[in-house]
């Protein structure tokens, strides 16, 4: 009941997955701090077969002037998936998912930075997705906060993303193309570890209020271990030298 | 929706104030819904159609029905596309021209709700394999604004959806042909969408325009007839704690099940 | 000549159409004023088969500015129809055919609309098409000076709306969809029942130099018909004691 | 057209006084039109073509001719498509960029002009029923811009309708193959289409720039080669009485027979 | 080796090309100036079978004004192809060719244009392709130049366009569009005659160095014979007594 | 790109007083690019795909092949389009939303380069004549800004061109139909894009945004592998004289050599 129809074996006897990852294991993660000349801070994040290059500009004018704030700084986001970065090739004009999507990053990274400090100025973050595998909007996320970081703007907390899901019913981490495709459950989650505040969450798929509670629980953890590449990326940046 | 660019900080201590007393600005229960009116058939020329009233807002859904090419890669699937739309007339800040991001995301979350239900049984819509598929399009308007339209839209296009008429295409040799009778849509469960505020530690049920401008969050459950989530959407520039979210989800589930039987109520017996 | 083609008994032997009326009769019209909650004034509208909602915001500030006139407010029409009020769903886009309909609308309205009282402002009239059946620009208006009227904006008369036309070389009141199909000619009109000024005329369809004249005439009789609902539906609002 | 954002008040008074008068700014009677200079064929590439001189508005039309999918309801008829076009070099207040609604209502009100005159019998235009027919584009541009361009445009595409030369078309098996040979569009009738002003309490046929400019209302009245109103248009802020409106008829009809024989010279014998 | 296929006999045994005309012979060019009654300078050209038409506006002011700049005048031009001007019908939108043969001819304008006269204002180039022949950006240039001079615009000098191609492994001036169409090579290029600059130049298609020197060369001698072209358009309107 | 709208005069002043001692202002020789590199298959999941760093200007082309229907007049032969887009993390001043003309000429210069040397053989992408070809889109996004984007688009477009691998389709029943195996693209010449600016009256290769900023006139001359000329653009708002053009023309094929080297070193041996 509310599945989707598969043939493939989601979910051996032996509880391994289709890539051949635990439950509770994410894809292999690399993140890079400061990859751009121009921009005031970047990351590239490669998650799984996802790559993804995030750059920030600001705090900087707003242009035309009423779209500031006189109050606080506006934060901007663009999600936004290269021509070839999916099977078919994408037309170029912004669709409605990339809207949506720019939409809920922004209100999952608004809560971590400092803009009252910088008011009437934007900040302007952009997500390429270079290659697309499913879980684009938390890995682009997740490269964003590591960019706004890598820019000096100042945070109250990183934000780390991952997803949690459902397969062959069970719930798992970080669901990978195959698994979105032909699972039962994605559900993309934001959290900022310190303040302890899940920032992004959305659910596509079929799963009762227990599982629902243990999916977030798994999802932190996910997000727990993508914090320490974030905070790993920065410092191999900024403080090489402790780095081996 | 996040429409309006000042916020009446007079409004929203006294909301606070009032919270911090387990009270709403209008008198209900921190979980309680508004009144909900629903009036079937309003557009008698479309296939389907609902009015609905929550509090102060006002929506119509209406329905069209019509043959479509298959998307290329599920030949085997009708069509289920959900809009949400506001119409200028229904609050003075809203603008003419195409869609801001906030409208394309209320309509998307309201088609996710109804479609990742599988409300529609989709398999059922198919004319011909790969060749010709029954479309459904549920378009909701916004007709008066007065808070939480993921809801009151997703409940009128349920409401036109349990109550839309089908007309019958057979394949001939010009494609689709149309068949005398209608049916009913063949569906298989009954969305319920249910949308909380968090406001400071508060959560509330259905947010009405004034608890909406000062919410620090929102989440939208949908849950299906058995009980289950089927589609979940958070909004707004707060957060949620571990708790508040597992407190989300027991009031999902709870509220839907009353308001399940109100829009259960417009089938005709 | 010039008529189209159609199969149907437009007019019978007693002069009764295809829908039961007499020539010179209007479809049942029922109008009610002030049924939205927050537009400054409004109407409901069922002209036949049309249902159509018109609301009405205003005077107010009107942005950007330079589109402001500093002689006198301007008014600003929308006609629109929603993706169901047709037989095959429409395209939200703005047809060609809503913009010249929106132009033509305010054009019969401004002549009794007293803008010259709110300098640098805007009156917007949005008018949506809920369900259409012919004739739809006229019971538009119709609805549209009704809201204004609720909204309080003053005006020098009311404008009503009706439309005449031929069908079986006769000339008819009130074009029906049918009608309007397989008619010969459609004629909307609006008018000024008290400055006997005609302010809005379209024809489409062939008629001689006399049946233009009878066309008129018996569209003036129609709109007179519609100015005494469009009174009596604000009286129920605004003296409902006084109705019974 | 209505581009204009300010109208000289002197030039205005000027016209209305001489206008008590009976007469006009630049010397005419009031129902009398500007002289009308046609030339055809000035595109020879196009199928058909005509440059319309009216006092100095001056409009260019070229007609293309190519096979096309008939509309979904109508396949036994061929496609009539009439635009119109504001070239930004015709005055200095036009833009680039899409059409706004004067220069919409323009190319609508010309297109309905001809198409509701059934000047060119599009039944003839039929390549294979509900698979292909002929359509017959006739594109508009304005080069300069001297007030009545609705006459001007209707004149420069009926003259282009008149002379143009349509290719022959037949349904083989990789769709419409085109023939030897040219003939002329089929055509039932010349519709003429003649626009009014009214000024304070005057009507008067043909308005110039400075005339538009400062009039209260405007109809443009189409008549056919049977002395029949064939469509009709009121623009502008005023209001026509009845009375007015039967002068405007009458009007109509009695220019429309002069102007007839000047488009109908551009046949040749 | 990367020549077009063709049947047509692109130059036959004694030199002479497709339509008759010898290597270095350019088609029938006419050029009339102040053509048009409002604009404030305009040009009508026709060379061979295109027929294009240019008006100038300005100096004039610039809306927004964030456009215009302070330090100098700006130069806009629209080169345009109206829907019938081509064999299949052009659809009105503009096209990214129309696009960018607009940037290149107000990039083949600026350096005769003294904008630096008129701060703060635009002039405004519109080049309408009535009839389109192969070569219309040329044409539409020498129309533009005259228009310029027309509206009184000063000038450092005129600036005179001719093409120069390939065919039948022979350098050509002037290519018509079956020569552009069947042809090795077109290079379009626009000259300042008594500056000695070259203000445009582009190429499609295959050749040598030599012939690339060769092409320039023709083709300046194109550009010299259009400016004598233009020179008398402009005393035609201005001096007529002194033409005959 | 002349997205620009400041220019640091003190910068141009220096960059002309040391082109006046025959120096650049990062030490060049006057017709000397910058490191050129070139990383192929960075993105795995596209047909082709390479990544170009030209000084700091970094770039990366992929390539999508799939099958579509031809052009109506050339049946016979396959599609190859060519794209660029100024991602606006490549640099401050580049907005969102629609290409702007200089983003639209760098597009159409990069494709006409590589079209007009007729590198790819477009006559062997035929699936079925007249119903299906194989289409190759050449898809180039800028990630980081540094000048010169000419040479850094047509670089990646070439080198994702050579090393791009092609899936095979049989047109069937139901159309194309994927079958097994993968080949490289059949290329005939590989051309290579050379850009000059004018400085003053000095010509220098490859520009860098500095000098990209403070440029007279600029030219692109690319040239296939035999030595010819095969494409040309100037632009900028200055002139050429004939001399400049013929020196513009030898650097172009000098400098073409060695960066052709570079360029085929991409193909695995």
């Amino acid at each position: 009941m509310g599945g989707r129809d598969t043939d493939m074996v989601l979910l051996d006897e032996n509880g391994i997955r289709c890539d051949g990852r635990k439950v509770d294991e994410p894809r292999r993660i690399t993140i890079k701090a400061g990859v751009l000349k121009n921009a005031n801070g970047s990351a590239y994040i490669e998650f799984g077969d996802n790559k993804i290059l995030a750059g920030v500009y600001g705090p900087r004018d707003v242009h035309p002037k009423h779209m500031s704030n006189a109050d606080t700084g506006i934060l901007r986001c663009r999600y936004h998936m290269v021509p070839f970065s999916v099977s078919e090739r994408k037309n170029p004009a912004p669709s409605r998912r990339e809207i949506e999507i720019s939409k809920v990053i922004r209100e999952a990274l608004e809560p971590a930075v400092m803009l009252e400090r910088f008011p009437r100025t934007a900040v302007d973050v952009y997500m390429e997705i270079l290659q697309a595998d499913g879980g684009t909007r938390c890995a682009a996320l997740d490269a964003a906060a590591v960019a706004l970081a890598d820019a000096g703007i100042p945070m109250r907390d990183m934000v780390s993303a991952c997803a949690a899901g459902k397969v062959a019913d069970t719930v798992i981490l970080d669901v990978n193309n195959e698994e979105d495709q032909a699972g039962q459950a994605d559900m993309p989650i934001a959290y900022m570890p310190n303040l302890n505040q899940i920032t992004l969450l959305q659910l596509d798929g079929i799963m009762s209020l227990e599982e629902y509670n243990k999916c977030i629980e798994i999802g932190i953890k996910g997000c727990k271990i993508v914090y320490e590449l974030q905070k790993k990326a920065l410092a191999e940046k900024y403080f090489p030298e402790e780095q081996s | 929706m996040t429409v309006f660019t000042t916020m009446d900080e007079l409004k929203r201590n006294r909301i606070m104030d009032l919270l911090q007393e387990g009270k709403r600005i209008d008198g209900r229960a921190l979980d309680e819904y508004r009144s909900i009116t629903i009036d079937t058939g309003v557009v008698p020329k479309a296939n389907g159609s609902a009015r609905v009233r929550l509090g102060d807002s006002e929506v119509i859904c209406g329905i069209k029905i019509q043959p479509d090419r298959p998307f290329s890669d599920v030949g085997e699937k009708g069509i289920f596309i959900c809009t949400a739309e506001l119409l200028p007339l229904s609050h003075p800040t809203v603008e003419t021209g195409p869609p801001n991001e906030s409208v394309i995301e209320l309509a998307r979350v309201v088609d996710r709700g109804i479609r990742e239900s599988h409300m529609i049984d989709l398999t059922q819509l198919v004319i011909k394999k790969d060749e010709s598929v029954v479309g459904v399009f549920a378009d909701n308007v916004v007709l008066d604004y007065d808070g939480n339209l993921f809801d009151a839209c997703s409940y009128a296009a349920t409401s036109a959806i349990l109550t839309a008429q089908m007309p019958r295409w057979e394949y001939g040799d010009n494609g689709p042909e149309l068949q005398e009778g209608l049916e009913p849509l063949p569906t298989t469960t009954l969305p319920v969408s249910v949308t909380m505020a968090k406001i400071g530690s508060h959560i509330i049920a259905d947010p009405n325009s004034d608890e909406w401008d000062c919410m620090d969050a929102r989440i939208t459950i949908t849950t299906n007839s058995e009980g289950n989530i089927c589609a979940l959407q958070k909004g707004g520039k707060g957060g949620f704690t571990v708790d508040e979210l597992a407190t989300c989800g027991e009031i999902a589930i709870n509220s839907s099940n009353k308001i399940r039987d109100i829009l259960q109520a417009v089938v005709p017996k």
